[in-house]
């Protein structure tokens, strides 16, 4: 019964296009993420948000009426198979993509800006490309990691004693992404007076004994944990063990909830870490998610997941997209094509998806969106934010986008 | 059906040693190189783009690995390294303004070096702890590049292509980019079938053999067996300069991972050690089919066909890839050039079972 | 001893249109001329195909004949050339003819004493032969043959050091021959005008089916004659691809291979050796291709084997369109002319399986295929015919150069072998007898007067063949006039003609049909190894020799049903009433068939005398002992029991 | 001093650690001479197993023993049906199978049981046992101990009755199966072990940096391991897992500093290279490995 009823499906889709033509084509994103391989840990929940917002977006009508359509592929966070996906995706008329993936982002670059489609690199990607007149189509859309080393700065400046005289640690994954808060941390360091230094584990980071003996004996007054997926919580324990109090522990955004459990929920109470966006379902944009998508069924992955960190990142990174694809419709005249969707982006002004995220401002100049974020604590039980919406430091940050932009139109 | 056997004769050893001396074969070869040529006329961007030009180019580097694999029995699980540092070379030679082709030529010189001293490796042992050395120094060719921003390219580890000349002509658009790809794909596989038509190239498969037996005929195991690295790395090096400026045009550390090692090995395993038309076929299968899959089970999905997690749906095409490669190994260990010959005799002596009526 | 090259003077009265220097080494120095380039020949040697130019076959002609001389043989020498098919032999054949020598082929597979006695008729005192086998045969005889002073042997293996005395390599000979056309200027010319076209060219041995063979000197006239008119008929065409795989002693290959081959520029290709043939066959893929009915039936049976080992689509395919190209073209041969749908279809099996079998047997260059010397069953000559190959039937005999009368294009039949070529008349005699007229007849038997007067009569060559013309004046041939037996109520019948038709069937490689004097017609069978061997495997029987194979019930029944199927064919008269399966095949070696495997009846009928007693008396079994000749010419015997058959419920 | 000796003494709990995840390979190798490179990958499926029954339910020890149960299964199954029909092909081709069986059990199982890191808590506190100034992982001693117990186990059942089989089996397979020893049997077996020694390593690994797929690289400090204390030997993996396990912690600890990255892998792979170019048998290997 089951196959004749999908059979039925089938043939009801087979009709579907023709009926459909009648309306307008379906706004469509492509997000070609790893589900596979390095990203793990993120894109299940990330996507999921992702999806769920724009089936929201949908029922509620969607844009000036038109729909928005998700198109997802695993791309093994492998180039190769992010370019085929990206090409497949921008022939079947994709003007935004979101690949959650450095090497794919990176690698698709300079055909995006060619082809002149919209690239969104939220918490992934290059930092520098929120230089907006180097790289007209790509939008980090949130904030960079040096905004982020800066926010974590900027805390414990401003609420843990200043800056002046400490000893911060930097204990990084040994990849590029693990290496970038470096600079801007050497910067700061400078300019606040305080030591600073880095550590570097082995990928894949399950294993980083050698390296906390070490740091013990540097004794920080605080650490910057600066990894993802497993090693995070490998990173937490291990501070821990070699007595740094949880309070002083600080993370890049990708400290979340399944981490914790990792680490064990009381024993991780106090560690800190950057937020791009806020936790939980509290927010009006996911109570009418729970109410229209979850609870009628039409969510694309484990209720469990709603609210989470990363799944609350996908929702905003699609708010802020949705939100591009709004004001471009609104403004513009012509059809929405990957011009008009950056113009769109590029009208964004003091957005905030209802309270999810900071209010961002987007520019031709900044694609940042101003390098918002906050800091937020574990209680044992949720992230519960320590510091309001701010931005810090972007001045610093400013010159090492400019410094990377400068290169790249450089020819690199 | 198609092959016409008779008539066939040959009236010097040279003529009977000559490639593709069938005339059907002959004309399959002409056909697909015609087709090759043709391509940028009737295949989209999309499929020119992302399927036809990378598998050119990994066709290639399966070539050039299974010279040392196939031909050789060297075993190499740390490829990507070498044709890592052709890339890097290339790249930073071409943006120090050297002429394109030079800088190519020096990719496979600095790769062929470097590949010499994986090599080394070689001259003490074989088989299983070949696989763990070479794979070791993949790792430490890995962590050099990534560590060393002067390689990889500063905070950012990316660099990119920058535009340039081969001899003359632009390798810019993506049909210029493909036919440089394709003349390299070409040029390396006629190389290949005729290396095994050398002394040099029989002296490795007796080497392959029987290393110890090839001493006893007189040929000089460590010297060929080096010989054996030092081409093979020159043109891995080569293709990983083809790779990064006719198809990525940007390199990073990830795209000559360890994993795209195993590739590699899967790629010449699967099309059959030692065959070029198998380098094709074992490249075209290894790169393709998880991108094909991958959409059709996404097809699928939407269509409400299979109703699977997203989860287990972007995991299929990998169960899929593990499972063909084990299927291969147990049912053709000789890889899909032994499938596409048992098609070629099928045809070869119908409508008869064998050869012998 | 040494004889008149010319024989006769009366040869130029007899051909008063020949021209004195219309000869085949003139005609050979021609395209040497005209044809640089030309290839002449292409002798396979391990596997690669090396050429020789029409100069180069000159040079090889003459150095040769310039070397044999300096070994004292010329005009009217008789030469003993026997062994497979060399480019040396051609060549000595040609040498031989420069100096007016007479060259006189062997079988390569003749009995060292039918050697003696070929020499021992003409006078031989000179053999050339291919290799260390023949020397070997020659030297056994040698002991009764003094006058043989000289071998010369193309292939040194096993000679090279232990040559017998007198033995020596042709090579030598020629490289002795080619300093002696270095260092004597003139010789060269002296040597291409020494021939005449009166010349013996070669002398040929009927078979000897009955009694010795009788020598049959033709000379270049005779030969281009034959072979012009052939051309003239379409026979042969202008520088056709052949294959040089039948025995040089066999006549049709002197006209191919030879005279064919330098008056129409072919070029000869040379197998490696006659196991390889076929196979080499297909690598040359010839133009022009004869073979016997014997052998094209070989190579049905090899096709039905083939295929019976496949299955699936290429078994479906074969199925179906081998059953409808074989009606298409019994319908043809009746007169319907196919239709498009027939035509199309026809071509879309063309591709599927005509052609790849047509090229797997190595035919698909053949414009020409041509069967003779017995009758071809209708199933195989239907059978190539549906292949697409336009295989035509031709009648000839040793004493006119095998060039007679052959099927045209476009008159296909089964039953007729053609028309006379232009040039040659043919016509019945009150007897029945087949009589022929043409320039390339014969002048008479090698000192046999007596023969020659017999077949030879007011220029009329009387072939022995009992034959009519039919309603659209093609020749049908019957049998033999000699062969006409009786049984003992006096009924007629032509044994061969029966045994022919015996032999379409797969089962049966040779048969002889017994019944003279007796009250009933039986026969003794030899079943084919290969395809009964290949039928019994197909039903799991398990054999472990021909006799083995030979005695199985299943077989005994098997050829049973062939023949009671002929039975039906046949007047009741002629039905054929028991049989036996014997268990050995008939073997030249034992003389119980010729070379060209023509039974001989009365080697059979001693041989068998107690088998053919048997049957006649009504037994059931018979213990046979059968001797056995090995190829080394030592003898053994075969015990074993034997099962009559009886065709039942037949007439 | 004390720093010194952190490193020595957590670098060899984690070099021990590491032969858990070494003990399996060996035990197939020493059997059959298969090099077993999905071995990783048995210990991510072994740690997504302990989780899964936890998950479900039961407590942690029978959720041990019940994924022992399965993986041992699971061993005897990929003996029988994949490695079995590749007796007598190139070592090459048996490497790639495993590796095949690493992709396909690296799909399968995060593809079933979910992708994202689960948590694996077996109680152990992360309270440092503090000897001295040494700073000791409590997590990595009782790894370690659990290892010394598995190694010491592993020795002590080659000397059983069925141990002494696989022993002979593994000396000789021509001579034992002569003798009316089943090869295939103890083969199977010893895939079977090495099924429920992936069990310890996965279980351990999988609380340490919970359980996801990025566990089947153990692989590669495996490989370290058994290639640095001989392939074949049991006692190999116990000193070869101490040796890396040290090199790989004291030596970046005093070089991370000046190298300007971690230099672990590094360490590793030099210790591979090293010992294949200087001694290619390993410390306890049998030398009649395959030289030119």
């Amino acid at each position: 019964m089951r196959l004749f009823a999908k059979l039925g499906f089938a043939a009801a889709l087979a009709l579907g296009p023709a009926a459909a033509t009648a309306q307008e084509e379906p706004i469509k994103f492509g997000l070609l993420q790893d589900f596979t391989a390095v990203y793990t840990f993120v894109s299940g929940e990330y996507n999921q948000g992702q999806q769920d917002y724009l089936t929201l977006v949908n029922e509620e009508g969607g844009i000036d009426g038109r729909m928005f359509e998700a198109i997802v592929r695993d791309t093994g966070n492998e180039p190769q198979r992010g370019i085929e996906a990206y090409n497949r995706a921008r022939e079947e008329g994709a003007i935004l993509f979101d690949f959650l993936s450095t090497p794919v982002s990176r690698a698709i670059v300079d055909q995006a800006m060619q082809d002149e489609v919209v690239l969104i690199t939220p918490l992934h990607g290059r930092g520098d490309a929120a230089a907006g007149q180097t790289f007209p189509y790509v939008f980090p859309v949130m904030a960079t990691y040096w905004s982020q080393a800066a926010i974590l700065a900027d805390y414990i400046n401003e609420n843990e004693g200043g800056l002046e005289g400490k000893k911060i640690a930097l204990v990084h994954i040994d990849s590029p992404f693990g290496r970038e808060p470096t600079p801007i941390l050497e910067d700061l360091a400078e300019q606040e007076s305080f030591e600073f230094r880095a550590f570097a584990y082995p990928s894949p980071g399950n294993e980083q004994s050698a390296v906390w003996s070490e740091v013990r004996r540097y004794r920080p007054d605080a650490v910057f944990i600066w990894g993802a997926g497993g090693g995070q919580s490998v990173s937490v324990r291990e501070a821990i063990r070699n007595g740094i109090s949880a309070e002083n522990i600080y993370s890049v955004v990708w400290l979340a909830e399944t981490d914790a459990q990792n680490v064990g929920v009381d024993a991780m109470e106090g560690v800190k870490r950057y937020e791009a966006v806020a936790t939980g379902t509290d927010n009006p944009i996911l109570s009418r998610m729970v109410e229209q998508v979850i609870e009628p069924g039409l969510g694309a992955g484990g209720e469990a997941n709603v609210g989470s960190s990363y799944y609350n990142i996908g929702v905003a990174t699609m708010a802020v997209a949705v939100e591009a694809a709004r004001l471009a419709i609104e403004n513009g005249d012509g059809p929405l094509d990957g011009t008009a969707l950056k113009n769109g982006f590029e009208m964004i002004e003091d957005f905030d998806a209802e309270g999810l995220m900071p209010p961002i401002t987007i520019t031709t100049e900044d694609h940042q969106g101003g390098g918002f974020g906050r800091v937020a604590r574990w209680t044992g039980e949720e992230w519960e934010p320590v510091s309001d919406w701010t931005t810090a430091y972007q001045d610093i940050v400013r010159s090492e986008i400019d410094a990377g932009a400068a290169e790249y139109s450089g020819g690199n | 059906m198609f092959y016409r056997l008779s008539g066939i004769h040959h009236t010097g050893y040279a003529s009977a040693h000559r490639l593709w001396s069938v005339p059907a074969d002959r004309w399959q070869v002409v056909a697909v190189l015609a087709l090759a040529l043709l391509a940028p006329l009737f295949v989209s961007d999309l499929y020119l783009g992302s399927y036809v030009l990378p598998w050119l180019v990994w066709s290639a580097a399966a070539l050039s690995l299974s010279l040392l694999m196939g031909l050789a029995g060297q075993l190499h699980f740390g490829y990507a390294a070498v044709m890592a540092i052709g890339a890097y070379t290339s790249i930073h030679l071409a943006q120090a303004g050297v002429p394109f082709a030079l800088a190519i030529l020096g990719a496979g010189l600095t790769s062929a070096v470097i590949g010499t001293l994986f090599g080394a490796a070689a001259l003490r042992v074989k088989g299983l702890y070949l696989v763990m050395a070479t794979l070791a120094m993949q790792y430490l060719v890995d962590w050099v590049i990534v560590n060393v921003p002067a390689i990889s390219g500063g905070a950012q580890a990316t660099l990119r292509t920058p535009d340039v000349t081969f001899l003359g002509l632009p390798v810019e658009t993506l049909s210029q980019r493909y036919y440089f790809a394709l003349a390299w794909a070409v040029l390396l596989a006629l190389f290949f079938m005729n290396v095994k038509r050398t002394s040099f190239g029989r002296a490795l498969i007796a080497i392959r053999d029987k290393d110890f037996a090839a001493a006893v005929i007189g040929v000089d195991p460590f010297r060929f067996k080096l010989m054996a690295f030092l081409t093979s790395s020159f043109v891995g090096g080569v293709t990983g300069a083809v790779l990064a400026f006719c198809y990525y045009r940007a390199v990073t550390p990830e795209q000559f991972s360890f994993n795209v090692s195993i590739q590699l090995v899967a790629m010449v395993l699967v099309g059959g050690l030692g065959s070029v038309i198998g380098g094709f076929l074992g490249a075209g299968f290894v790169l393709l089919l998880p991108i094909i899959l991958t959409n059709a089970i996404a097809d699928l999905g939407a269509s409400g066909w299979i109703d699977l997690s997203q989860n287990l749906m972007a995991h299929l095409p990998l169960i899929f890839y593990g499972a063909m490669i084990i299927g291969f190994l147990l049912f053709e260990p000789l890889g899909l050039a032994k499938i596409y010959d048992n098609v070629r005799k099928y045809f070869l002596v119908w409508p008869f079972r064998h050869s012998g009526s | 001893m040494r004889h008149d090259p010319d024989m006769t003077r009366g040869a130029r009265t007899l051909h008063p249109d020949w021209r004195e220097d219309d000869h085949l080494i003139a005609i050979l120095a021609r395209n040497a001329r005209d044809h640089p380039r030309g290839v002449a020949m292409r002798e396979r040697d391990h596997g690669i195909w090396h050429e020789t130019t029409w100069p180069a076959y000159l040079d090889r002609v003459l150095a040769l004949a310039a070397g044999l001389e300096a070994q004292g043989i010329g005009a009217g020498d008789v030469v003993l050339i026997t062994g497979d098919n060399r480019p040396a032999l051609y060549v000595a054949l040609l040498s031989l003819a420069t100096l007016r020598a007479i060259p006189s082929p062997a079988f390569s597979d003749s009995r060292p004493e039918e050697l003696l006695g070929q020499m021992e008729r003409e006078g031989i005192a000179v053999a050339i032969v291919e290799d260390q086998e023949q020397v070997d045969k020659l030297q056994s005889v040698r002991d009764r043959r003094g006058e043989l002073r000289t071998i010369l042997y193309d292939d040194p293996r096993g000679l090279d050091g232990s040559a017998p005395e007198g033995a020596r390599s042709i090579a030598d000979v020629a490289a002795e021959g080619r300093r002696r056309l270095e260092a004597e200027a003139g010789l060269r010319e002296d040597l291409l005008a020494r021939p005449s076209v009166f010349d013996v060219a070669v002398l040929m041995h009927s078979s000897g089916t009955t009694g010795a063979p009788k020598g049959i000197p033709l000379r270049h006239g005779h030969l281009l004659s034959g072979v012009r008119n052939a051309a003239r008929a379409g026979y042969f065409h202008e520088g056709e691809e052949h294959m040089a795989y039948l025995p040089m002693a066999w006549i049709g290959d002197y006209s191919f291979s030879v005279a064919a081959a330098l008056e129409l520029r072919f070029t000869v290709n040379v197998p490696e050796n006659q196991e390889t043939a076929l196979h080499d066959l297909r690598e040359i893929a010839p133009t022009l291709y004869f073979a016997s009915p014997r052998a094209w039936s070989a190579m049905l049976t090899r096709i039905q084997v083939g295929i019976a080992e496949t299955a699936g689509l290429k078994r479906r395919l074969y199925d179906h369109f081998m059953p409808f190209a074989i009606e298409r073209e019994r319908r043809r041969l009746r007169g319907e002319a196919p239709g498009l749908a027939s035509r199309i279809w026809y071509g879309l099996g063309d591709a599927m399986i005509y052609g790849p079998i047509r090229d797997r047997l190595g035919l698909r260059r053949v414009e020409r295929p041509y069967t003779a010397g017995e009758a071809i069953g209708e199933d195989v000559f239907l059978y190539f015919r549906a292949l697409g190959l336009n295989l035509r039937q031709f009648y000839g005999q040793t004493e006119n150069c095998a060039l007679a009368v052959a099927q045209s294009k476009e008159d296909i039949s089964l039953t007729t072998v053609g028309r006379p070529f232009p040039g040659v008349d043919a016509r019945i005699d009150g007897s029945g007898e087949i009589l022929l007229k043409s320039e390339n007849i014969f002048d008479g038997y090698w000192d046999n007067a007596e023969a020659t007067a017999e077949s030879l009569q007011d220029g009329w060559l009387h072939t022995g063949d009992a034959g009519e013309f039919a309603e659209d004046g093609q020749l049908v041939v019957l049998g033999r006039l000699s062969e006409v037996q009786h049984k003992a109520d006096g009924t007629r019948f032509i044994p061969t003609y029966l045994e022919n038709r015996l032999k379409f069937a797969a089962a049966i490689r040779d048969v002889c049909v017994i019944g003279a004097d007796r009250p009933f017609l039986a026969a003794i069978v030899c079943i084919d190894f290969d395809a009964v061997g290949q039928w019994a495997q197909e039903r799991g029987l398990s054999y472990t020799s021909y006799a083995e194979l030979s005695q199985m019930p299943q077989v005994i029944e098997l050829v049973g049903e062939r023949i009671a199927e002929l039975n039906r064919a046949v007047p009741d008269s002629l039905v054929i009433r028991r049989f036996i399966n014997l268990h050995k095949e008939f073997d030249p070696d034992d003389g119980e068939v010729t070379r060209t495997r023509k039974v001989r009846r009365k080697v059979i009928d001693e041989n068998y005398a107690d088998i053919i007693a048997a049957i006649y008396d009504r037994a059931e079994t018979v213990e046979h002992e059968a001797r056995i000749t090995y190829e080394d010419g030592r003898t053994g015997t075969l015990r074993r029991r034997l099962s009559i058959g009886d065709i039942d419920g037949e007439g | 001093m004390a720093y010194f000796l952190e490193l020595l003494v957590n670098g060899a709990l984690v070099g021990l650690m590491y032969s858990l995840a070494a003990l399996g390979f060996v035990l197939i190798y020493k059997s059959s001479g298969v090099p077993n490179l999905a071995q990783g990958a048995l210990v991510m499926m072994a740690a997504y197993a302990a989780w899964a029954m936890v998950d479900f339910g039961l407590p942690l020890w029978a959720a041990v023993i019940a994924a022992a149960a399965l993986m041992f299964a699971f061993g005897l199954l990929v003996e029988r049906v994949l490695l079995r029909p590749m007796v007598g092909q190139p070592v090459i081709m048996v490497v790639m199978l495993t590796l095949g069986l690493e992709i396909l059990l690296r799909g399968l199982v995060p593809g079933l049981l979910g992708a994202a890191p689960k948590p694996l808590d077996i109680g152990i506190g992360l309270a440092p046992v503090i000897v001295g100034d040494v700073f000791m992982n409590r997590a990595y001693l009782v790894g370690g101990v659990v290892a010394v117990v598995l190694i010491g186990a592993s020795m002590l059942f080659f000397r059983t009755r069925l141990g002494t089989k696989l022993r002979a089996v593994s000396d000789d397979h021509v001579a034992s199966w002569a003798v009316g020893l089943s090869v295939e049997r103890a083969i199977a077996i010893s895939w079977g072990i090495a099924g429920i020694a992936a069990v310890g390593a996965g279980v351990l690994w999988g609380s340490v940096q919970g359980v996801d797929w990025t566990l089947s690289s153990l692989l590669f400090p495996a490989v370290a391991v058994v290639i640095l204390g001989g392939i074949d030997s049991i006692k190999g993996v116990f000193v070869g897992g101490l040796a890396v396990g040290i090199l790989g912690s004291v030596i970046p600890g005093y070089l991370d500093a000046y190298a300007g990255g971690s230099t672990r892998d590094v360490v590793t792979s030099l210790i591979i290279l090293l010992t294949i170019m200087i001694r290619p048998y390993g410390i306890f290997g049998r030398e009649d490995i395959e030289r030119i």
